[in-house]
């Protein structure tokens, strides 16, 4: 078949076949017996030319309601933030898109480099000593974080504060199912002023001698702001690693998890300019203080010099993995999410420090004024008294699944039902705020709400 | 020009670089909200720098750096082919990358369709019952297959299979992959000609064999000829067979890991599937089950109900999930256009080229290197410097001189079982003239290496840098920029 | 006022000022009389963020009725053809697309060498000897091909063809104003077998001793071919210049000018991978034969050697350039359209000389099939008898303008008017097929009309 | 690694690098719908290339360019700033790129609305009344102003006016627009300021001046100081001001070329409004015009009527059509959304920072150059190479030196009374560090012109090609590659 993307001829195959004394294509394939050979071509469509596979896809996103055309209250882990153009105008650059990992650094300074800067700007947010180039997500960086806890401290059971996001924890639970690690859950307050916070009292039940690491995110899934102190300090008790899961915005203005007496901090850094895209590619961050570095998975970059003294880099701390490891390997991830974390560097770098600060503030002060405003329509009430980030839970007095199909009629993109995940939360329902929300928008979806609540859609 | 300088050390005070809306809301005292523990005392510190700035800071960055369009780039097992450009223009519509994983369902049938069809299309491909498009890349696709391979067992309750058995030249994820899900790795050699040795593999086969992870064609592009007889062995032993489908590109429409008694395989969609690599991510690696193993597949799994699409999750023998959502998303969608693109026919000869290029780049060199297994390859072949290594040349000096010549090097140093390998993979995107050049220089090396090799010991020279001292980086790592 | 795009910080500015010895940055502008100097704001609206801004626009645009989600019917000039992924791909790339002419040929050969393939592609097509590196549109190229024809031969009348699109009949008026120059226009036949030709027998009496040269289009505005060649006989009688107006994708299959006996060709290369962007940036092409290459307007690009005798390229012929011979130049042009002109050489490269005739043919045989569906119609009636290509005229029974509204609303753009530009065929449309239009498209155009002409919307 | 090769050299016969839809109606026999005389005999030659050439080539091009986002690039009188990205992703919106200027104009009120608007704040910020979008450069600009000045005295009967005079600072295109126009050029000497000599313009102002054309600040970087003054002598010799507008970054927000007495005026877009140059185009050039010469303006004008944007051809006076349709759509496009981005303050901020640079610059440069008109410029300022000259180190090869240096050279040669002049626009979107780094390799090189001037006749040395043989060029044209 002939394709702009299969540049030999048939004259040139011919030529080529003549070098290698054969007489026809079959010859090559004559290792593979005759039998496995398919006889008929495979059973699939195509192929388009690029102008009907446009209008093919074009009839496909027909069928979705985009948060471009649609405003969005959704977050439950995956953010609509403001994405600066610039950023893709550099990701989309082929020296990067099209590169593979920098095995050859002489010819990979740029994504070395870039990957430097992450690193350098993750291990500053989180207050870390180091950070490495990027894992899958958020849920992985979890996982990946309990195993290396459990292995370096030999012990067999992790401690999990149920107010960590149930897509990580569910992750989580798979990946431990047959390594010998239990997870053991701790509960959170629900009537108290500390709503919404993990349950100090169970946690410290919950830990043991043998507890290898407890996890705490901040802010939790609820958007609301774990003490994460107090839970360091009832870890060190026992020996135990302190794994904060936090989110990279709300780091502008919260202390960072390295300060707090974590010991290894992990996290979903999509806000960090990557798209939602339908929840992947995401970028997981992975950052640990200094005994953890030779322990840390997946791909680390290290400045060094060349051989006139100048300052270079390279993928360093290659023992740890698993091309030379094997099974002895920290972590199997071999391909990362090498792009997107280029993409939250160029995002981190235009935002700045002003910047960021900017964006998790506006992200509290229109939170804050979409949970007043809802709240002030009557129609959902408060769920829990903490403070919060970025997120909150209310309860609406229609179920939010029905309020949440009545809201996509009027261009909305509703929270998340919390009754899944959460059946002592039945009727709940998370709201994301962004700082891309205006308050033009805010109060048209109190609005709706409360129309909705209210019966007269 | 030299500018050595990071992000960091272009930071002016007070500089900015980005353009937000003005809050139209009112501020709330973050003080009198948030307790003062909870509040950071020192911002971080992160560069001040205009767009301009960062623009061209990460534009001069990318001119050190080398990518498909730059040149030719046969990395073995990495299948560096030419990423249609049409295939990101589609993968970045809003329609797709606008999309939040928890909208209601009903409101995102394109990106469930985008899947559905994925599924069916790479389970046709695979010879495969159904798949998972879960996992982020290969690495998590063997993991999630090593997790079926568990779950299948003790679902059986046999738990007494407690290994994995992987060839000596197979990929570290292999071995790694199994480590993470429980498994006791088993190594065995390959035989005289680059393959499963068979006895080997009989010797190790008994009831604590979980199962068996193959590459195939293997890494040194060789088929595997006994495979009908390897899998028989496995699966009469009461083990399972993995397929590491990295080398997908050798075989598609020609034969497939189903048919071959392989009962899951991955798929490296950033190989294979032409999705770029992105400097080293993200990627995707869907994993395909026989029948028998669909329901331990990871959740969801996309049904098609009536008009409508929707994810399952009710699946009692499920390994669960090993990710957030369903994958790579915007990776799938760039597989799916470069599968209707090339359509059946495409595929079939994708792979015919694939391995006539690699034959021929073989050919054309194999009165001057080593090549340690010289029988028609697959879609890569793998070439031993050892007679360079005579004149003191490594596989290292050759790669960094190609890089002089302005090409990408190919793999080096693996498989582990040739001495100073380079590991050569052309792909069908590249043409004879290229493979031509390649050729031309690499016999030109060679030449250099016998007669001159001293002349070969300071590349690459026309690089940002020159070869940079990794064992100080491993000694001492410098992992961050500090003041 | 603070923005990215300006990065001297306030104190930067100060301390700017201090080496200056200056107090005050309006001290920088003293040699500004007093009266002049603004004394408030400029009334405009702004700043606007990034985001803010993107949403304005959006609004803008959901106010246009676009051809990718409309189909598009339209010609008359501008067409809407299929333009590959990659061509945006190329010129997207900064170093091309944020560069200034290439005035320092040493860091500008990528434009220099993309702007000599340009001309050879464009002299290929056309048959000529060498091309420009681009005017503005095929308008300003037919103005200045009549000037450079009327002081070749110091002739002071241009002999027109009226079957000549009529926007570059406009503009051509316009600029020859006040030139000295005259503009003799030319009829075409109509109800004969020529039909939509121009008139020959009008033409041999149009020209004269006095006439510079003739102007022709073909295919020609009604999208039907003329027979350059005897008006090439015509014109040389006269010792006339002969200039084509020829749509470059119609020269894969149909004789090149140049072959034919043009001097001159121009023409407007928008077809070739350029948006239609509601008229601008278009492509002006212009090319000659050898003795009218020193009288050429514009940018032209040529190949040389560096000191180490390798092949380069720089800007040449400079000497007829404004820059150089001020109010004697041979035009006034200085910046052109050098981006569209490497949009268009990508395309051709990618299309090649299979792809282009290909587009072609599809043209043909697409309009062939939509002018027999909608002549089958019975709604519609013949106009002219002569082939065509792309592009025919028909006559419905309903008013062009009222049929182009009533289509609109069901997502189609139809033709154009004819009525305006030529009385006599009041009523016609003007109906372009390119290779874009699917069998289904144009079926469903056809059933529209014959609808909307039945009265039954 | 060095590819000399034209795209026509990679051509391989029968390769393909598109992908069409195959035709779905009934073949035509060419042979038989046209005539054997207009059938085309031999296919015109086109190279043959795979789609990964085509990217590699023009990539590989690419490579060898430098643009803004490369670097520093103070090309004179050229306005070289930053191009925001997002005023490229704004402009290659469907609902922009895909709109034919044809359609029924109801439905395309959003084209019609970012022209209107440009219309409005173009004439805000020149002063003017109105202004047409019609030219597609400043040299457009320039010929219908000049029309424009012509219909103007036309309509008063006033046939004498047949002189344009331009000072013989002027940009090369005012005298070459003027002669397009109809007009004798008349050029006037500069004072020993640099500025418009009073005295030789009043020796040349008579009633057959039809009007004058200034740059202001002029093409040294000055402002006309007596702007006030010469706008009332043309005038009152009944002649009209016309103004360049080639230099409007230097005063936007601070003085308007309207209320300097100018009656036309030009803006490029593509200079002071931040639209990408191209690599040579496309620009726009915009032209507003006092109330007076309104009518004469080019069709169509846009016009509000009732809640519709309708576009007005029937004005009697007007000069007609200078280009097809409504100018570079596109161009406008980014230039609005860079006006709405700036705003009012944006706008002047710009400029003052403009000013400041270019100060800063000059005054950083002042001992060791030669400044012949050394005193507070405006948003540029011209240097002589004469003092290097007397160590035969000329502009050019302090250019081709800056090159290697990582910087584009600034524009030489112009203004022509300057002699090896050197015209420096930093621009604001330049950082005060970037400037300090220009400055340091303009003071080296004036050192080494002075102590070792040999080492600066071999730039540029780190380029793709040499320097280059323009003579060899022009003497015997190569326009095409042939086989
Ligand atoms: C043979 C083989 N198996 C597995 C992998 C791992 O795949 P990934 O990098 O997508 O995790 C690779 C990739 O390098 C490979 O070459
Ligand atoms: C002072 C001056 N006037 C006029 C022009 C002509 O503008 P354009 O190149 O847009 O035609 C230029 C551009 O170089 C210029 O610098």
């Amino acid at each position: 078949m002939k394709s702009p993307y299969i540049p030999a001829t048939s004259e040139q195959r011919e030529a080529m076949l003549k070098t290698l004394n054969l007489s026809s294509i079959d010859e090559l394939f004559s290792a593979i017996p005759d039998k496995l050979k398919l006889k008929e071509d495979l059973k699939l469509p195509g192929p388009y030319s690029e102008y009907e596979l446009k209008k093919e896809f074009q009839s496909l996103i027909r069928k979705n309601s985009d948060a471009a055309s649609n405003t969005c209250f959704l977050g439950a882990g995956v953010y609509d933030h403001i994405i600066p153009s610039a950023v893709n105008h550099i990701i989309g650059r082929q020296e990067f898109y099209t590169s593979y990992t920098p095995y050859q650094a002489e010819i990979s300074q740029g994504v070395l480099q870039a990957m430097f800067e992450y690193q350098t700007m993750i291990a500053e947010l989180t207050g870390m000593d180091a950070s490495n180039a990027s894992v899958y997500d958020g849920a992985s960086a979890l996982y990946e974080a309990v195993l290396l806890a459990a292995r370096y401290n030999n012990r067999s059971e992790v401690v999990v504060a149920r107010s960590v996001n149930p897509e990580y924890r569910k992750t989580l639970s798979s990946v431990l199912r047959y390594s010998g690690i239990t997870v053991r859950e701790v509960g959170f307050n629900i009537d108290n002023d500390f709503g919404g916070t993990l349950d100090m009292s169970e946690l410290s039940e919950a830990i043991s001698e043998n507890t290898a690491a407890v996890v705490v995110q901040s802010p939790n899934f609820f958007g609301i702001l774990e003490d994460i102190k107090s839970v360091s300090e009832k870890a060190k008790e026992k020996r135990a690693l302190l794994i904060c899961v936090c989110d990279p915005i709300s780091l502008a203005v919260f202390e960072a998890p390295g300060s707090l007496g974590a010991d290894i901090a992990v996290g979903e850094a999509q806000p960090l300019g990557i798209p939602m895209s339908f929840g992947g590619p995401l970028l997981g961050y992975f950052a640990v203080k200094k005994p953890f570095i030779r322990r840390m998975p997946g791909r680390v970059v290290g400045q060094t010099t060349d051989t006139e003294g100048r300052r270079g880099y390279v993928l360093t701390l290659q023992a740890r993995e698993q091309h030379i490891r094997r099974e002895k390997a920290t972590s199997n991830i071999c391909t990362n999410q090498a792009l997107c974390a280029l993409a939250a560097t160029v995002y981190l770098s235009l935002m700045g420090k002003r910047g960021l600060t900017e964006v998790a503030s506006q992200c509290i002060d229109k939170s804050i004024y979409a949970y007043n405003t809802l709240l002030a329509t009557d129609q959902v009430t408060e769920v829990f008294k903490s403070p919060f980030f970025r997120e909150f839970v209310v309860k609406p007095k229609v179920s939010p699944d029905k309020l949440n199909k009545e809201l996509l009629n009027d261009g909305i993109i509703g929270g998340y039902d919390l009754s899944g995940d959460y059946p002592e939360l039945d009727g709940c329902w998370l709201v994301a705020v962004t700082e891309k929300r205006t308050k033009a928008e805010i109060d048209m979806f109190s609005e709706k709400v409360k129309r909705i609540c209210q019966g007269g859609v | 020009m030299r500018d050595e300088r990071t992000i960091f050390e272009k930071s002016v005070e007070n500089r900015i670089g980005y353009s937000l809306p003005e809050s139209d809301v009112p501020k709330a005292d973050i003080h009198s909200v948030f307790t003062e523990n909870l509040i950071r005392k020192e911002c971080p510190q992160l560069p001040e720098v205009s767009e301009t700035d960062v623009i061209r800071h990460y534009t001069a960055l990318s001119q050190r750096n080398f990518g498909v369009d730059s040149g030719f780039y046969p990395l073995g097992s990495c299948t560096m082919k030419y990423n249609p450009k049409i295939n990101e223009d589609i993968a970045s519509l809003n329609g797709f990358t606008q999309m939040h994983p928890l909208q209601d369902l009903q409101s995102a049938q394109g990106c469930l369709e985008v899947m559905y069809r994925m599924d069916k299309y790479l389970s046709e491909i695979l010879g495969m019952e159904r798949v998972s498009l879960q996992p982020a890349a290969g690495a998590q696709g063997e993991l999630a297959g090593l997790m079926i391979i568990k779950a299948y067992h003790e679902s059986r309750n046999d738990k007494k299979r407690v290994k994995i058995i992987v060839p000596d030249s197979s990929h570290g994820t292999n071995p790694a992959s199994a480590a993470l899900a429980g498994f006791e790795v088993v190594h065995i050699r390959s035989d005289e000609r680059g393959c499963v040795d068979i006895k080997a593999l009989e010797e190790v086969l008994d009831d604590t064999v979980a199962g068996l992870m193959l590459t195939n064609p293997n890494t040194l592009g060789l088929f595997e000829e006994d495979i009908l007889k390897i899998s028989e062995m496995v699966h009469r032993c009461g083990g399972l067979l993995y397929y590491d489908g990295a080398n997908m590109n050798a075989v598609m429409g020609i034969a497939r890991p189903g048919d071959m008694g392989f009962d899951i395989a991955h798929v490296n969609l950033h190989k294979t599937f032409s999705t770029p690599h992105g400097g080293g991510g993200p990627g995707a690696g869907p994993i395909g089950v026989s029948k028998e193993l669909v329901p331990f597949l990871p959740v969801p799994v996309i049904e098609k109900k009536g008009d409508s699409y929707v994810l399952d999750y009710d699946r009692p023998l499920s390994i669960g999930s090993i990710k957030s959502f369903y994958g790579n998303f915007s990776v799938i969608v760039k597989a799916l256009s470069y599968i209707l693109t090339m359509g059946p026919r495409g595929l079939k000869t994708v792979s015919e080229t694939a391995v006539l290029n690699a034959n021929y780049v073989r050919k054309k060199l194999e009165d001057v290197f080593e090549i340690p297994y010289n029988r028609i390859c697959m879609h890569e072949f793998v070439l031993s410097a050892s007679r360079q290594a005579e004149n003191d040349i490594t596989a290292l000096d050759l790669a960094k001189n190609l890089i002089d010549k302005g090409f990408h090097p190919p793999t080096v140093y693996f498989p582990l079982i040739v001495k100073e390998a380079m590991m050569i993979e052309p792909t069908e995107t590249e043409s004879p003239e290229t493979l031509d050049a390649f050729i031309g220089a690499m016999r030109e090396l060679a030449e250099l290496a016998k007669e001159n090799p001293e002349l070969l010991k300071n590349a690459p020279k026309n690089t940002y840098v020159t070869r940079l001292d990794e064992v100080k980086a491993a000694r001492n790592p410098v992992l961050k920029w500090s003041r």
